[in-house]
């Protein structure tokens, strides 16, 4: 007698938790998803043809567009990537700085993540909160390099310069106000008998999944997998630093909330360790001024706070711009996954699986 | 408001197409020393050549012989760089793939610390499935899948790359083949799901098409979108799709033309399909 | 009291409706105001505290004096006010949209619906049950007459309020309907089935100060909860207080009960395709229904105006010939307190999936409400 | 009055006396300008940042982020506008109700930025009317809070006359002769 029917519905690119310009294809019964279908490139930007079009030391600048929350970690691939072409070995207090840069990145990208993640879930307050110890994060990379957001903090074979006067104390200072807000988040977040039904079962993606679909970083490892590229194939100063990768087998939004909050605390312990070890000595390699490469061809990979991003380049003889340029972005990844954590879930789970999965649409469209 | 294709009319989307094709591989790299080596030697006998006319000449005039040049020895590198050469295969894993693929190894080799292994183009399938499968290799992830377009490659115009990693061992390994034009390479969908998106990726950026893909759209760019923009032959300011300008247009109603023109505009604002 | 002719009765009727309009307009904007402001508190940032405009003329005025009042203490969150009246007078002049594809009628009407529902329910809320204040005896006409602490308080107060009240919910309906557009659609749907379980145990949750008033009228329960009850009914009061407040919380939709317009699930839920006055409407009578549950709340389970903490009730004077009649203000201050604890929880908590919240309504709520009322007969039986 | 500089009053001052109306609602508007959560790329961190603690969009009166464009008054484009995004860009700044302004945040916005390839377009202002160019890459929240108190200026002297100008009378050259009437998404107000 009465019809039924199930209800297409688009996500995105305007809508207020898509995290920028996503756009999810829903086939909605009731309010229950059957179908999901991602439809990404409303920021592609064209980075990687206007890469290959640029010298090697110009094409950071680009990079920080990428993710554009986690620039240093960009910057860092990018620059080791290029570093890996050439044969360029590094001055060991410069990769001490990039690996300290490195992990503040990661603490202000954790911060973004859990701000929006929160606030999708409804959790006003705590987006402040995060938001207000991230200036701190912030306020160190203006310090260093000039800029908030999108940093260039890197150069072929090391840092354009050292770091200012008085930038221990500085980042003891962030230091603090990360761990204090912390203890705040968790006792907003953690306990709390919503965010808990929210969280804990929702989004789930067993480690067979994520490696099949090649999803890397906190992801994999709230599904327990202890792959962490820091350890695995260590680069910068990783190799030096002591640290845990934290892991949890429930592989649910809840499991990597709490990766990601262990994984802010691991981050304050390096950082910390990297001022106590700090080396004296140049920070920049003696490289020449233009580079002109040999054929060559190179992917590296790096762990930025979303999974691992890899900078794929390949270079002819005698040019001094890359030949091919490919950024192996996580988010692009991550987002992939999207239709296979939804399926059959309800609305207002898709919008945690979005910000469980701390897609940066700048890296997944270039 | 309108396309423009005349790169008359907009000088800067001139492009130089490259005439050579960068693939890395011992062989060429040899291949290249010996041939840089081959010229610095054919400069050095005409230097001399020249210089014994020059004396010839000087001697025959009466005049001062000029000094005979000195062949400068190869400077020591002042820079932290050293250019990775890539060398013969020693991992274990390019053996035994070697061993399992037999004859569709075109070539093995390592470079920078990265495993190499290039195989025919028919077999990748193959090649992915053991990567995958076989005990003593167990590569469970495709991190990465990308190509490369070479106008100027002999015998080729693409390569497509694939990276592996083995999470379990902490291993990479790059795969890689060359196509031609028009090929169509079998999908790495049936071994890795994760590479759906890459595959449309490359066939939205470069054009080229796999077989037995589940979705072959473009993914990045409208499906509407004239030309593949990472091609070498495409100028990174575009065909001209960029161009639209409405600022005269007080009313909109032009730039909703070419909006719609674009596509994608009736964004859930169309009617319920009944059934 | 004297009788009255018809027409003293209107014009009193038309003088209470009056001072409620005020009322309403008075303390909605003020709560939408405080919203900004205590969200701010609680999320260490100013929130407003400047309008528009240059140092000079009355803009300049403003600002200034803003400036200055954010040098003393308390005053100081009060900077910004002005911008209030910006913000309604915006809304009133902004354009309004109608889809092509809407319900023309229904689509109109629907925020009248709410706005009018939530305002009626004010005809019943007794302020205070006994003479508010007398007016002068040279007013022609209505010289000398009492005006009462509430409009209408019949003896079925509580049943036309409830009745009222969900009235509230086809605006949402309708206007979600109406709209013809998914989103709304999406949210009118929630609405619908939110509002719907929910009043189940809101009524039930009412029915313990019913029967231990043993009436239906407002001021009468008021009293006889605030006066009469025994201690042995304080525990089903407390219980009755929580689910009330919580389904009073999902009734107004206001987190973590905000699925019909959950921001970041449905863009803005059932009024996305509304604009302007119309948009205004429906955001206006959300906070006078968030009123309404404040003003039953310290009503019913506050003592309403009769009762202060620690006794001090006892220290109020009957009236007082500056202020009119305190017990009033008592009233008034206890509503604006749980206006307040309303923002607070929005400050405070995340919010919940839509099948959690019908999971709570009708696993936990209705069986704690039936069981806290037959606990509340069995007090009002024995003691 | 010529002599004192005064220009004659056109047949619309004559007819309408808008002056204190309109200055109680240019104020009205200006110190509510309630933004769409428009964000495209990097200048949307910036813009939330712009909101949050330190620097408090909220604070003009301006913090009520709507999220249906029905309701809000400014479009602040914050980001790079990529050609695939440019229609829905459009369709977004069609939805909001008049007035409406348009903030451009950002050298994406405003001019292409560092990217001039073939999938961005050039600065917003070819597809949609801009009333404040924020440049910088992403530009600070302090560049954002100055151009938004830019912008309540212009609201402030902005002129019902002129919109009555703009809406009614015909521009000098029309492009849209040749182009016939096409069904609009919305009705607006008549």
């Amino acid at each position: 007698m009465f019809k039924s029917q199930e209800m297409e519905i688009n996500m995105g690119p305007q809508h207020p938790s898509t995290h920028g310009v996503l756009r999810l294809k829903l086939r909605l019964d009731g309010e229950t998803v059957k179908y999901c279908y991602p439809v990404i490139g409303y920021l592609h930007r064209g980075i990687e043809k206007i890469c290959e079009n640029k010298a090697f030391f110009q094409g950071q600048v680009w990079t920080d567009r990428l993710d554009y929350c986690s620039a240093i970690s960009n910057n860092l691939g990018w620059a080791e990537a290029v570093e890996k072409l050439f044969g360029i070995t590094v001055p060991r207090r410069a990769q001490y700085l990039r690996t300290m840069l490195n992990e503040l990145n990661r603490l202000n990208s954790h911060l973004v993540w859990l701000a929006t993640h929160a606030m999708d879930i409804g959790a006003l307050t705590v987006f402040l909160y995060c938001f207000r110890d991230r200036e701190k994060i912030l306020d160190i990379f203006e310090a260093f390099c000039g800029s908030r957001l999108t940093t260039t903090a890197m150069r072929i074979g090391g840092l354009l310069e050292d770091v200012p006067e008085g930038f221990d104390k500085m980042v003891k200072d962030a230091l603090h106000a990360v761990r204090t807000g912390l203890v705040e988040y968790e006792t907003l977040l953690s306990e709390n008998r919503i965010w808990l039904k929210r969280t804990v079962g929702v989004a789930k993606l067993n480690a067979d999944d994520c490696m099949a679909y090649g999803i890397t970083g906190p992801m994999l490892r709230a599904a327990g997998i202890a792959y962490d590229i820091r350890k695995a194939h260590p680069y910068a100063a990783y190799g030096e630093m002591q640290f845990d990768v934290p892991t949890r087998p429930e592989a649910d939004t809840y499991a990597r909330y709490l990766v990601r909050l262990e994984e802010m605390r691991q981050s304050v312990r390096i950082i910390e360790q990297c001022l106590e070890g700090l080396p004296e000595g140049p920070v920049m390699a003696k490289i020449p001024k233009v580079l002109k490469s040999e054929v060559g061809e190179v992917y590296h990979p790096t762990e930025a706070p979303k999974g691992e991003i890899g900078f794929y380049l390949v270079s002819e003889k005698g040019g001094a711009n890359p030949y091919r340029f490919h950024v192996r972005a996580p988010g692009f990844f991550n987002a992939q996954a999207i239709p296979l954590m939804v399926q059959d879930s309800l609305v207002a789970d898709v919008i945690a699986t979005i910000g469980t999965l701390d897609i940066v649409l700048g890296e997944i469209d270039r | 408001m309108s396309h423009v294709h005349d790169p008359k009319a907009a000088p800067n989307r001139k492009i130089n197409l490259p005439k050579t094709a960068p693939v890395p591989s011992p062989g060429a790299h040899a291949a290249d020393v010996k041939a840089t080596q081959a010229a610095e030697e054919a400069k050095w006998q005409k230097t001399l050549a020249d210089y014994e006319i020059a004396r010839a000449n000087a001697i025959s005039e009466g005049k001062e012989p000029p000094k005979p040049p000195v062949r400068h020895a190869v400077k020591a590198d002042a820079h932290d760089m050293r250019w990775p050469v890539p060398v013969e295969a020693q991992d274990p894993d390019l053996h035994r793939l070697r061993e399992l693929l037999g004859g569709a190894v075109e070539e093995c080799f390592e470079q920078a610390g990265e495993l190499v292994c290039q195989v025919k183009k028919e077999a990748i399938l193959d090649a992915l499935t053991i990567c995958n499968q076989d005990v003593a290799l167990r590569y469970e992830m495709l991190a990465d899948m990308t190509a490369t377009h070479y106008p100027g490659g002999w015998g080729f115009n693409f390569s497509i790359v694939y990276h592996l990693t083995c999470i379990r061992r902490r291993k990479r390994l790059r795969l890689r083949i060359l196509i031609l034009e028009g090929f169509e390479p079998e999908s790495a969908t049936q071994v890795y799901p994760g590479a759906n998106w890459l595959e449309r990726e490359i066939y939205d950026m470069l054009g080229v098409r796999f077989a037995n893909h589940p979705d072959m759209t473009r993914i990045l760019c409208s499906e509407e979108w004239e030309g593949h923009p990472l091609r070498k032959d495409y100028p990174a300011v575009g065909l001209g799709q960029r161009d639209i300008d409405c600022r005269e247009d007080r009313s909109g109603v032009l730039t909703r033309k070419t909006m719609e023109a674009a596509g994608h505009l009736g964004i859930n604002l169309k009617p319920l399909k009944a059934e | 009291m004297p009788e009255m002719t018809l027409v003293q009765t209107l014009l009193i009727a038309f003088i209470q409706a009056i001072l409620i309009i005020v009322f309403v307009f008075v303390a909605v904007p003020l709560t939408i105001f405080s919203e900004r402001k205590v969200l701010g508190f609680v999320q260490q940032r100013l929130g407003s505290t400047r309008v528009a405009g240059r140092l000079g003329g009355i803009t300049g005025l403003m600002n200034r004096g803003m400036w200055w009042m954010g040098k003393i203490p308390i005053v100081h969150y009060f900077r910004g006010l002005p911008g209030l009246v910006g913000d309604i007078f915006k809304l009133f002049i902004k354009e309004d949209v109608k889809p092509a594809k809407a319900d023309r009628l229904v689509y109109l009407i629907a925020p009248a619906i709410s706005m009018v529902a939530a305002m009626m329910v004010y005809a019943v809320v007794s302020f205070y049950p006994g003479v508010l204040f007398t007016i002068p005896s040279w007013v022609p006409i209505i010289g000398g007459l009492p005006v009462a602490g509430a409009m209408a308080d019949v003896n079925v107060g509580i049943l036309i309020l409830l009745g009222i009240a969900s009235v509230g919910v086809y605006g949402i309906v309708l206007g979600a309907w109406a709209s013809n557009s998914k989103y709304p659609l999406l949210g009118g749907l929630r609405s619908a089935a939110q509002m719907v379980s929910y009043e189940v145990p809101l009524t039930l949750s009412l029915l313990v100060p019913v029967i231990l008033a043993g009436s239906l009228s407002f001021g009468e329960m008021t009293r006889g909860v605030a006066t009469g009850s025994s201690p042995w009914a304080i525990p089903s009061l407390v219980f009755g207080f929580f689910v009330y407040m919580t389904c009073g919380y999902a009734e107004v939709n206001r987190l973590p009960f905000d699925m019909p317009e959950a921001e970041n699930e449905l863009v803005a839920g059932f009024h996305t395709e509304y604009s302007g006055m119309r948009f205004g409407l429906f955001y206006l009578a959300e906070y006078i229904n968030m009123s309404v549950v404040a003003a039953i709340a310290s009503a019913f389970f506050f003592g309403g105006p009769w009762l202060l903490p620690f006794g001090l009730q006892s220290f109020v004077p009957e009236a007082c010939w500056w202020i009119g009649q305190p017990h009033w203000y008592i009233y008034v201050a206890k509503i604006f307190f749980f206006l307040f604890v309303f923002i607070w929880v929005r400050g405070s908590w995340p919010r919940y999936r839509y099948d959690q919240i019908m999971a709570v309504a009708w696993k936990y709520l209705i069986p704690l409400a039936l069981v806290n009322l037959v606990v509340a007969g069995l007090v009002r039986y024995f003691a | 009055m010529e002599a004192l500089g005064v220009t004659e009053p056109t047949l619309l001052e004559h007819v309408l006396m808008l002056t204190r109306v309109e200055k109680f609602m240019n104020w009205s508007r200006a110190t509510s300008v309630w933004p769409v959560t428009f964000g495209l790329a990097c200048c949307a961190i910036e813009m939330m940042a712009a909101g949050a603690s330190r620097f408090d969009f909220d604070r003009f009166g301006s913090g009520i982020f709507r999220a249906s464009p029905r309701q809000a008054d400014l479009m602040i484009v914050a980001g790079t506008v990529s050609c695939k995004m440019a229609p829905i860009l459009k369709n977004v700044w069609d939805q909001m109700p008049e007035p409406k302004w348009a903030i451009a945040l950002g050298s994406c916005a405003t001019c292409g930025g560092p990217f001039d390839s073939y999938h961005t377009i050039q600065g917003v202002d070819k597809i949609i009317p801009v009333d404040v160019y924020i440049p910088g890459c992403p530009p600070r929240p302090e560049s954002l809070l100055y151009g938004f108190m830019k912008l309540q200026d212009k609201i402030m002297s902005s002129s019902l006359a002129d919109k009555y100008r703009e809406l009614f009378e015909p521009p000098a050259q029309s492009p849209i002769e040749s182009v016939e009437p096409i069904d609009l998404i919305h009705e607006g107000s008549q």
